[in-house]
């Protein structure tokens, strides 16, 4: 049987991926849109785990709305995105230099 | 569930919004370019049948609706109450500078609804997923507010940093959330307080899942040293979406940092205690002494913001009532004093060019000397001088801190206060002792703008001549 | 169950069961293109394929035969690695989804109570493999064809989800089993009447689902040659070849299923119930799969192709406000019992 | 429970040998003779001007951003429609309500044109 | 226990003018001025009936008055004055009376934002004065900032913002460590009433970073020597109005804060650490009346010297802990800290009356050079008379008010220490050097140049102002009484109270000071 622990080292090494990718991408913005995708469903797996192992339905439900809101998360994302090129031509994070951080 | 009128009750300020931000959404589609104004109208009109209703639900007992999920108490009835008006003032600034721009368009006010009733729903959150709903509701709005001006490129990469440091509070927090929720098994504020008390400090997840989520905190709060997306977007941003962004959500993450923290995580308090003293003391001196630096007034705003945050901090940290009393006064003010000086810029800005440098504020007493009375109130009450409110914000927090024996930490506040007074005194003294450019533009402003500017000034005056009023509300709420 | 088989690993078990379900699909659908160019042709008074074999019967096996012996010609600048996984992953979920499909009552390889889910999740995969094939190509007839069929299919797949919540409304279940068995009844209380718009507008999504015509810009052979499988050949063509026309029998299927009550005998069960072949059984259910695989033929051969901003428009502003109106409904009907379909 | 999913996972293994095998059949049985005109990219018989990974529209990401946010909509509309005849008339309301709103957000676009496509 | 509340009339009537005023705009510009003016007068003559109505015998709170301002916090609206304020009220309304004048002309940009800018200034420092409430007190303490900041930065000289900024800066910085302390004290009485503060216990430690604190504040609004750089640029930038205030007034708020603060609150610490105080206090007396020697700017000059004078008041304030030390010595304990109000109070007077006097020059010739004038006596003998008398009360001449203050102040030291009163009347002669010489070089002796043989003699407005300092200075300093008087039985009280030993009887022992019993013989 999979133990609790196994699911929250997978959620947790998502998670870890996800925010080292947020910091270190340095090339492509979707790349960036993708680890905010991936940190939501590291904490999903967390959820899901923890909602089974405590026969509690409330962490999956949590999913249910995460889940959404991730999507809706991208949907904004992509239309910043968007808006962005449109004005600068270019999608690569370094170029991203206008405001000074 | 049953079909329960008082729940539905309850939340009419929060239906009230939601009904205005659809209805102006879909009468936007059929307005014509001169009849915008009506979207103006009907979201004023929204905000204060709002406010009516607040004071109509609230005032009882503290309810819990919805299975658990929804809580009114003082405290939504206060915090509701003064999002909603910051709100008004922030949408009675935005007006010309949008009509100037042709830019009054449904959405903005669609948007900055939804923001609202994002913070509304924060602050009325009885659980996790609540509260965890509301914010993203606030922060989608806000995201795209900040990149609302299409053909800005500055705006678009602000919007961008906004979404992606957003999002990774957002991540941060909700990784918290998990562990609390795996540790307590509930998402429930009072069950999750009640696990807590049982178990206390052994279970280690959950005080993983209280880094995390005192982090996520951090970052929707904007305090050092999860600040890096404030002054970019506070530099690029529009600054319409800045007045809506810097304003009232402030009390948003107030209510956020209390909900959790408080409500439900009290009995970890130690754990929470140390790490938000750490962001407070970063936040007031990376953000005051950064200000110092900045020639961008936004910019300088922005490193303010994150300052008056670990000021905020500083009631929330020191775990008693008086102390999370103070940092509610002290948001409250924060919000109401941003409002204003957000809309002073946004006086000062013109078509083409916004009201970005400090200079942008030389001899605003020439140009306009109520305006500039009226900025020089809000930038003497950022700084906490008497006998503006800022003051007694300052002076509540104090004393919150004090009385828990970490004096230490009040010296350094007040410390950082007067190097923080330095730059809000560089604004007066670019309104007062210097001579407005030769160029300088008109005003962009309207009597709705004189008034609710008038307003907002005397306000800092008024409740800081009389605080005691707000102050016992706020006690009440804890 | 008989010794014998009982006795086996239950991992034999299973691919034999899975055998049993791929292999005749397979031939199902070699004998599907083999039908499309007869029935096609005899609409349009031509005989269709009659050399290889009687009538061409062998036709399919030559074709299949002539593909594997074609180069598969790679173009230099495409993705290999991609270009070569997308057509195994439009082929894949179009044959997984088999696994929760009941033939009969019972007759179930997994029977899992979220069937419906587990069909929509794989089928919304096929889109993948139509997107990689495109983008791998590295041609822009082939990526213009994904971009179209992606948003063709993504328009349509809501359509055909609103038209799946009202199913479900209905039946009150996820479960493909339990939804057959809420149709039970006779003819008229098969989902098809109390959820017409609902079984147009599935039935039609099925078809713009599947690239096929009218629907099928996305690869439509005169604006932009061929679409997403522009650069394909041999047998990796061939594979999208499959996946599409396995794509259209698993849509007939899903639409006898869920609308014409599946395994049901469309006659009084009183009466039907024991005679062979008139009570329920699994040939209904194929029965029913056939109609609705004619009528893809037939709708190919009538129809001229719709033009992209028609496709868009259909889905978008026809069908979803039509389901959405028919979900509320339905949903009413349901809450208030109404006869003869929830009087229950 | 989970018994029920090993038939399905099996069947997906299956699914790829079975979309695998014919290509390597192919890629075994089938000549190979790389041409360098056979092998660039079909183009109308000239030479290709620029990259085949071209800007294209942007309503395609409308699209995907309007997918999205219906196809979400629709996985909270599965729960409610398999659980509508227990939950009864409450639940029936509330759903009115999350797609009135909705279908405000749906007004909204099509009168914005966001769902023309030419 | 008057009908009137005189207190929250003499504090609200000059604010509620100076908006009146400010609301009232630059369209009718001399309606404005008469209305600032009256505003003034009448201000002053509401103070006298707190100099009429106070009975000099007790030293209760007079005039009290008292309500509830934040109760969650047990702040108050809590006025009242004794005889160590209610001088220092009429003062500041006098005094105010006398810059509204001043302004009456000369300014020219936004004239009515500076005078109501001033009558502001006049009822928050009165409020200063007459705050019981920490909280109240801190509160006009740091909004008294506010207008001093504009008036010095909008209509100061040409390096006005440098100075403004760190004007406000310097004793912003002081004073919220203040705050701190305030807090502190608040949560160990648990109200913020400054006379529960009196009262209270408190250890040594605490004492002394109290102290500490409080001193940070009052030794820069004094200003105490080494921080009181902010003053001389200060007064060089601040307009004439500015200068008179806060030479006049603002200084005195920080001795004020020491009697009403340090003194009572942390009598132990400030035994303890009143060598420190005398040091400094002895340091500005002559360090930096050679440094005022050495000045060329008119304005720096009597800056320095004010630094110079108020280093007189300090030294009274605290020589009362050296006399305490000392049983054999009576009577020097009061009339150290008696001496120090009156030279505060005659200071107000004569450095205002000075500045006054460089102001009129200044609007002449637009110069504080003294090497720019020369012979002014020749072209303006009204003023060349009243500025040599001015000049002779700096010096502390018999006979003007300058002199009695000095005179007490040096008459205690001398029963504490000889060395030390010797060392403070060095003043007497350093003041009057820097004085008399600055005097010679620009009243007297030939007409310098055509600007100064341009010059016209003083208007009746500027004659009435320079002649009613002029008779008050007079009056104190022929008959100082009054004065005295008024504040004698307070002061006695306070010499008392800051005989009473305040640690905690844990720490009972650690007491410096004189027992209960020797304090009769303190206070006479």
């Amino acid at each position: 049987m999979v133990a609790l622990s196994d699911y929250l080292i997978l959620g947790g090494l998502l998670f870890a991926i996800a925010v080292a990718g947020i910091f270190l991408n340095r090339k492509n913005l979707i790349l960036l849109l993708m680890c905010v995708e991936l940190m939501l469903l590291a904490v999903n797996m967390n959820f899901v785990a923890f909602s089974h192992f405590l026969g509690d339905l409330t962490g999956q439900v949590f999913v249910f709305f995460i889940l959404t809101v991730a999507a809706a998360e991208a949907a904004i994302g992509l239309a910043i995105l968007v808006v962005l090129f449109r004005n600068r031509r270019t999608i690569n994070v370094e170029d991203l230099d206008a405001l000074k951080g | 569930m049953s079909f329960d009128a008082a729940n539905l009750l309850s939340i009419l300020p929060e239906i009230a919004i939601l009904v205005t931000a659809s209805v102006v959404l879909i009468l936007d589609l059929y307005l014509k370019d001169q009849d915008k104004g009506l979207n103006h109208s009907l979201t004023l009109l929204g905000l204060v049948i709002a406010i009516a209703l607040t004071g109509l639900v609230g005032g009882d007992e503290a309810q819990v609706l919805f299975d658990g999920n929804l809580i009114r108490d003082a405290m939504t009835d206060l915090l509701r109450g003064a999002i909603l008006i910051v709100s008004i003032l922030t949408f009675v600034y935005a007006r010309p500078w949008l009509q100037d721009r042709g830019m009054l368009v449904g959405e903005f006010y669609v948007l900055g609804l939804l923001a609202v009733l994002g913070m509304l729903i924060m602050v009325s959150a009885n659980g996790f997923l609540t509260l965890y709903l509301g914010l993203e509701l606030q922060a989608l709005a806000l995201y795209a507010l900040v990149a609302f001006d299409r053909d800005s490129g500055k705006g678009a990469e602000a919007a961008m940093k906004y979404f992606v440091l957003g999002a990774l509070g957002s991540g941060l927090l909700l990784y918290g959330v998990s562990m609390i929720y795996g540790a307590t098994g509930s998402i429930e504020f009072a069950s999750v307080a009640a696990a807590v008390a049982e178990q206390g400090l052994s279970n280690q997840v959950l005080v993983f899942g209280i880094a995390f989520l005192v982090i996520g905190i951090g970052f929707k709060f904007g305090a050092v040293p999860f600040h890096m997306w404030v002054p970019d977007v506070y530099e690029g941003g529009p600054t319409p979406a800045l007045l809506i962004l810097g304003s009232a959500p402030k009390i948003a993450a107030f209510a956020l940092a209390v909900r959790m923290l408080v409500d439900g995580l009290h009995g970890l308090h130690p754990d929470w205690q140390g790490m938000l003293v750490i962001l407070a003391v970063l936040s007031m001196g990376l953000g005051n002494l950064v200000a110092i630096a900045q020639s961008n007034i936004k910019r300088m705003l922005a490193y303010s913001t994150i300052s008056h945050v670990g000021f905020i901090f500083l009631g929330l940290l020191a775990g008693s009532e008086p102390g999370y009393a103070a940092a509610m006064f002290y948001s409250i003010v924060y919000a109401v004093m941003a409002a204003g000086a957000f809309g002073i810029l946004l006086i000062l800005s013109r078509q083409g060019c916004d009201a970005e440098r400090l200079e942008d504020l030389k001899g605003l007493n020439d140009r306009d000397a109520w305006y500039a009375a009226m900025m020089a109130l809000i930038m003497f009450s950022m700084a906490g001088v008497p006998p503006t409110v800022g003051f007694m914000a300052k002076l509540l927090v104090l004393e919150a801190v004090v009385r828990i024996d970490m004096v230490w930490l009040a010296l350094v506040a007040v410390f950082f206060s007067i190097i923080g007074a330095f730059y809000y005194l560089r604004v007066v003294k670019f309104i007062y002792f210097d001579k407005p450019a030769e160029e300088a533009p008109a005003l962009v402003t309207s009597s709705g703008v004189r008034l609710a500017m008038t307003l907002n000034g005397l306000a800092l005056l008024a409740l800081g001549l009389f605080p005691a009023a707000l102050l016992s509300i706020c006690q009440a709420a804890f | 169950m008989i010794e014998p088989w009982n006795s086996l690993p239950l991992l034999i078990q299973i691919l034999l069961k899975i055998a049993a379900i791929v292999v005749p699909l397979l031939g199902l659908v070699a004998y599907y293109t083999y039908a499309e160019r007869k029935v096609i042709g005899y609409m349009q008074v031509r005989i269709g394929p009659n050399r290889v074999g009687w009538r061409g019967l062998l036709q399919p096996i030559a074709d299949a035969v002539k593909l594997l012996m074609k180069e598969i010609v790679i173009p230099t600048r495409a993705d290999k690695t991609l270009f070569l996984l997308a057509p195994m992953i439009a082929i894949v979920p179009a044959l997984a989804v088999w696994a929760v499909f009941p033939f009969d009552e019972g007759l179930v390889l997994a029977d899992i109570n979220a069937g419906l889910l587990y069909i929509l999740a794989l089928s919304s995969l096929g889109v993948y493999g139509i997107i990689i094939a495109g983008w791998a190509s590295n041609s822009k007839y082939a990526l213009l064809g994904a971009m179209r069929s992606a948003a063709q299919m993504v328009a349509y797949e809501i359509a055909m989800g609103f038209a799946l919540v009202g199913v479900l409304v209905a039946a009150g279940s996820l479960n493909l089993g339990d939804i057959v068995a809420a149709q039970r009844g006779s003819l008229l209380t098969w989902f098809w009447l109390p959820l017409l718009p609902l079984f147009g507008v599935y039935l039609i999504s099925g078809v713009a689902e599947t690239n096929r015509a009218p629907f099928d810009v996305a690869e439509g052979e005169s604006e932009i040659v061929a679409g997403f499988h522009v650069e394909y050949s041999g047998m990796a063509f061939a594979v999208f070849f499959l996946a599409e026309y396995a794509n259209m029998v698993l849509i007939s299927a899903l639409t006898a299923l869920m609308f014409l009550g599946g395994w049901l005998s469309p006659l009084p069960a009183d009466w039907a119930e024991g005679r062979w072949l008139l009570g329920d059984g699994f040939h209904w259910l194929l029965a029913k799969t056939f109609v609705f695989m004619f009528l893809f033929l037939w709708l190919r051969a009538t129809f001229p192709r719709y033009r992209y901003d028609q496709i868009m428009r259909l889905g978008w502003k026809v069908f979803i406000p039509i389901t959405l109106v028919w979900i509320l409904v339905v949903a009413l009907a349901v809450v208030y019992r109404l006869p003869p379909w929830w009087s229950a | 429970m989970l018994d029920n999913y090993l038939p399905i996972l099996i069947f997906i293994l299956v699914g790829i040998l079975v979309g695998a095998g014919p290509l390597v059949m192919g890629y075994l049985l089938g000549p190979r003779r790389p041409d360098s005109e056979k092998d660039s990219p079909y183009e109308c018989g000239f030479e290709a001007f620029e990259s085949a990974r071209m800007k294209f529209d942007v309503r395609y990401y409308l699209v995907a951003i309007l997918f999205i946010i219906f196809d979400l909509e629709i996985a909270f509309l599965f729960p409610w429609a398999v659980a509508l005849g227990e939950l009864g008339l409450f639940a029936f309301w509330a759903m009115v309500v999350f797609l009135g709103i909705l279908v405000v957000g749906f007004i909204y676009e099509w009168k914005k044109g966001a769902l023309e496509w030419e | 226990m008057n009908a009137l509340p005189l207190l929250t009339l003499t504090i609200w009537l000059p604010i509620i003018g100076g908006l009146v005023v400010l609301a009232s705009g630059d369209q009718e510009k001399t309606l404005s001025k008469w209305t600032a003016l009256a505003f003034a007068v009448l201000t002053f003559v509401v103070s006298l009936g707190l100099w009429t109505g106070f009975d000099p015998t007790t030293a209760e709170m007079q005039f009290v008055e008292r309500a509830s301002w934040i109760p969650s916090f047990n702040v108050e609206y809590f006025l009242g004055v004794d005889g160590l304020s209610m001088p220092l009220i009429v003062l500041t309304t006098f005094i105010t009376i006398f810059v509204v004048i001043a302004g009456w002309e000369v300014i020219e940009y936004k004239p009515t934002q500076y005078l109501a800018a001033f009558l502001i200034m006049e009822g928050l420092m009165v409020g200063v004065f007459a705050a019981l409430d920490a909280v109240l007190f801190y509160v006009f303490w740091e909004a008294m900032l506010i207008p001093m900041f504009i008036i010095i930065g909008v209509w100061g000289g040409p390096n006005r913002v440098y100075a403004t900024i760190k004007f406000f800066l310097y004793t912003f910085l002081g004073s919220v460590f203040m705050l701190v302390a305030l807090i502190y004290l608040y949560l160990q009485s648990g109200s913020f009433s400054i006379l529960d503060f009196h009262v209270l216990e408190l250890g040594m430690t605490a004492q002394t970073l109290i102290f500490i604190a409080f001193l940070l504040a009052f030794a820069v609004k004094v200003p105490m020597f080494p921080v009181h750089t902010w003053l001389p640029d200060a007064h060089v930038e601040a307009p004439t109005g500015g200068s008179v205030i806060l030479a006049a007034i603002m200084l005195k708020i920080g001795g004020y804060g020491f009697l009403r603060f340090s003194l009572p609150i942390t009598p132990d610490a400030s035994a303890d650490l009143a060598w420190v105080i005398i040091a400094l206090s002895l340091i500005a007396i002559i360090y930096i009346g050679f440094v005022a020697l050495v000045q060329q700017d008119m304005k720096k000059l009597i800056a320095y010297s004010s630094i110079a004078h108020m280093g007189f008041v300090t030294l009274g304030f605290f020589i009362v802990f050296t006399l305490a030390f000392n049983p054999s010595v009576t009577g020097g304990a009061v009339m150290g800290i008696e001496g120090g109000m009156v030279q505060m109070i005659s200071h107000g007077f004569i450095s205002g009356a000075l500045f006054l006097c460089v102001g009129v020059l200044y609007d002449r010739v637009h110069s504080r050079e003294i090497a720019d004038y020369g012979g002014v006596i020749n072209t303006m003998p009204w003023f060349g008379a009243f500025m040599v008398y001015f000049a002779m009360a700096n010096a502390g001449l018999p006979g003007t008010s300058g002199f009695v203050g000095e005179f007490m102040v040096i008459l205690a030291t001398f029963k504490a220490s000889f060395w030390w009163a010797l060392l403070a009347a060095t003043t007497l002669i350093l003041a009057a050097a820097f004085t008399l010489w600055m005097v010679k070089r620009v009243v007297f002796g030939e007409v310098k140049n055509e600007k100064v043989a341009a010059l016209a003699d003083l208007d009746v407005r500027e004659r009435i102002n320079l002649g009613a300092l002029a008779a008050v200075v007079l009056l104190f300093g022929l008959w100082p009484a009054p004065l005295v008087n008024v504040m004698h039985v307070t002061v006695e009280n306070l010499v008392a109270q800051v005989g009473v030993c305040k640690l905690p009887e844990a720490e009972r022992g650690g007491c410096v000071l004189a027992q209960p019993q020797t304090v009769a013989s303190l206070a006479h």
